[in-house]
């Protein structure tokens, strides 16, 4: 189980990769659940050109971990990685990767949605976007990943 | 009791300052932590706080020593 | 929209990594949900060292590509991209990808998990495995994703 | 008329061969097409069908020229 926070671009691929092949459980997985979020160059009807992902060092770390662990003692999984961006990201960076390995897929799914939605709640991230304007704003409200969007 | 406060995101904008180290007497709730430390600001709405990194309401009762972060709604992932 | 199946080993991150950088999606997307279902060496007590997966030319794709049509019927979907080897595997080797590129992650979490249950239910794949003793059996069912493993 | 039907997996196993060219009289049901191409089997559980590389019920009534399929329940995934 990793977790960990990136200052710089990463490329969720490989990194899922490159975990898988040091993870020892080759035969062991059935099923891997991922989940990539990736900055768009558009939110709330406006052009984004940029973003500032702020955290708090220490806090951020243990929320994360603690949301894992939470999954780990609801579903079965064999291995975990999430990595969170931050500092400053442009349009197409990637922002967040959760990926579960599992023996079955129903844990697979659910314990990466889970962490996700736990995430986006409860981990101490703020998103500052820089509009194309040259205007900056906070991100208010992150909205919930099981309802529709409008 | 020494109290260290930290502001994140928008609401260190809106204090004009990313924390304080604070004298207070016990004791103190977390709301009225911030009420000292910003006697001339209202409570924001949506108002989020931890304790030594872990979430706290605003009705816990810091000690001596804490680590006291306010933050509005977190937008990560 | 991509579906194909393939008769040769393939690593799904690349599969994955290539076929995003093709879409010309760049700065559309903030969501991408990944399913890939790989060999296990153990399955139903027993251990496993090899599998033939039998398909029905002409349907199989027929029933891939609708099952993501309707998905896409369903959710807001950017891109798609099904794979699904065929033949004689090996324990590690990947069997199943599938990737979906949406706006919001409510709408790639909910339509990777549709196509992987229909793909399961509906798309005329079987699978014969060969035990560590030689015998060979078919496997006689999916389980279904939503219920939790006994 | 004329029915091309095809054998799958565990199915192909026991009626021991891949496919069938069958010249039969109309009508005639997916059913039936078993009965006669296989009159010495019982109809297996979970029989699945298709008709032209559709899903069909074994009710369905088949065309001439039509490929029929027989499997059992799917195991992909």
């Amino acid at each position: 189980m990793t977790v960990k926070l990136s200052d710089a671009v990463f490329d969720p691929w490989q990194e899922i990769a490159d975990h898988q092949q040091a993870a020892g459980i080759a035969g062991k997985y059935g099923a891997t659940a991922v989940f990539v979020g990736t900055m768009r160059d558009f939110n709330q009807g406006d052009s984004v050109c940029g973003m500032y992902l702020e955290h708090y060092p220490g806090m951020t770390e243990r929320q994360l971990q603690q949301i894992v662990e939470q999954a780990a003692s609801q579903w079965q999984m064999l291995d975990t990685l999430l990595v969170h961006r931050v500092g400053q990201v442009e349009p197409n960076d990637t922002l967040v990767l959760v990926a579960v390995w599992s023996e079955h897929r129903g844990d697979a799914f659910d314990a990466s949605r889970f962490i996700m939605e736990n995430l986006k709640s409860r981990a101490p991230f703020w998103k500052r976007e820089t509009l194309a304007n040259g205007k900056q704003r906070w991100v208010e409200t992150n909205s919930s990943g099981y309802k529709r969007q409008s | 009791m020494s109290i260290k406060v930290l502001y994140f995101a928008s609401l260190k904008d809106q204090v004009g300052r990313a924390g304080d180290e604070l004298v207070v007497p016990a004791p103190l709730s977390v709301l009225e932590l911030w009420q000292q430390a910003n006697p001339d600001l209202p409570v924001p709405n949506a108002l989020l706080a931890a304790i030594n990194m872990n979430y706290a309401s605003l009705d816990s009762l810091v000690s001596d020593g804490d680590e006291v972060a306010f933050f509005p709604p977190v937008t990560g992932g």
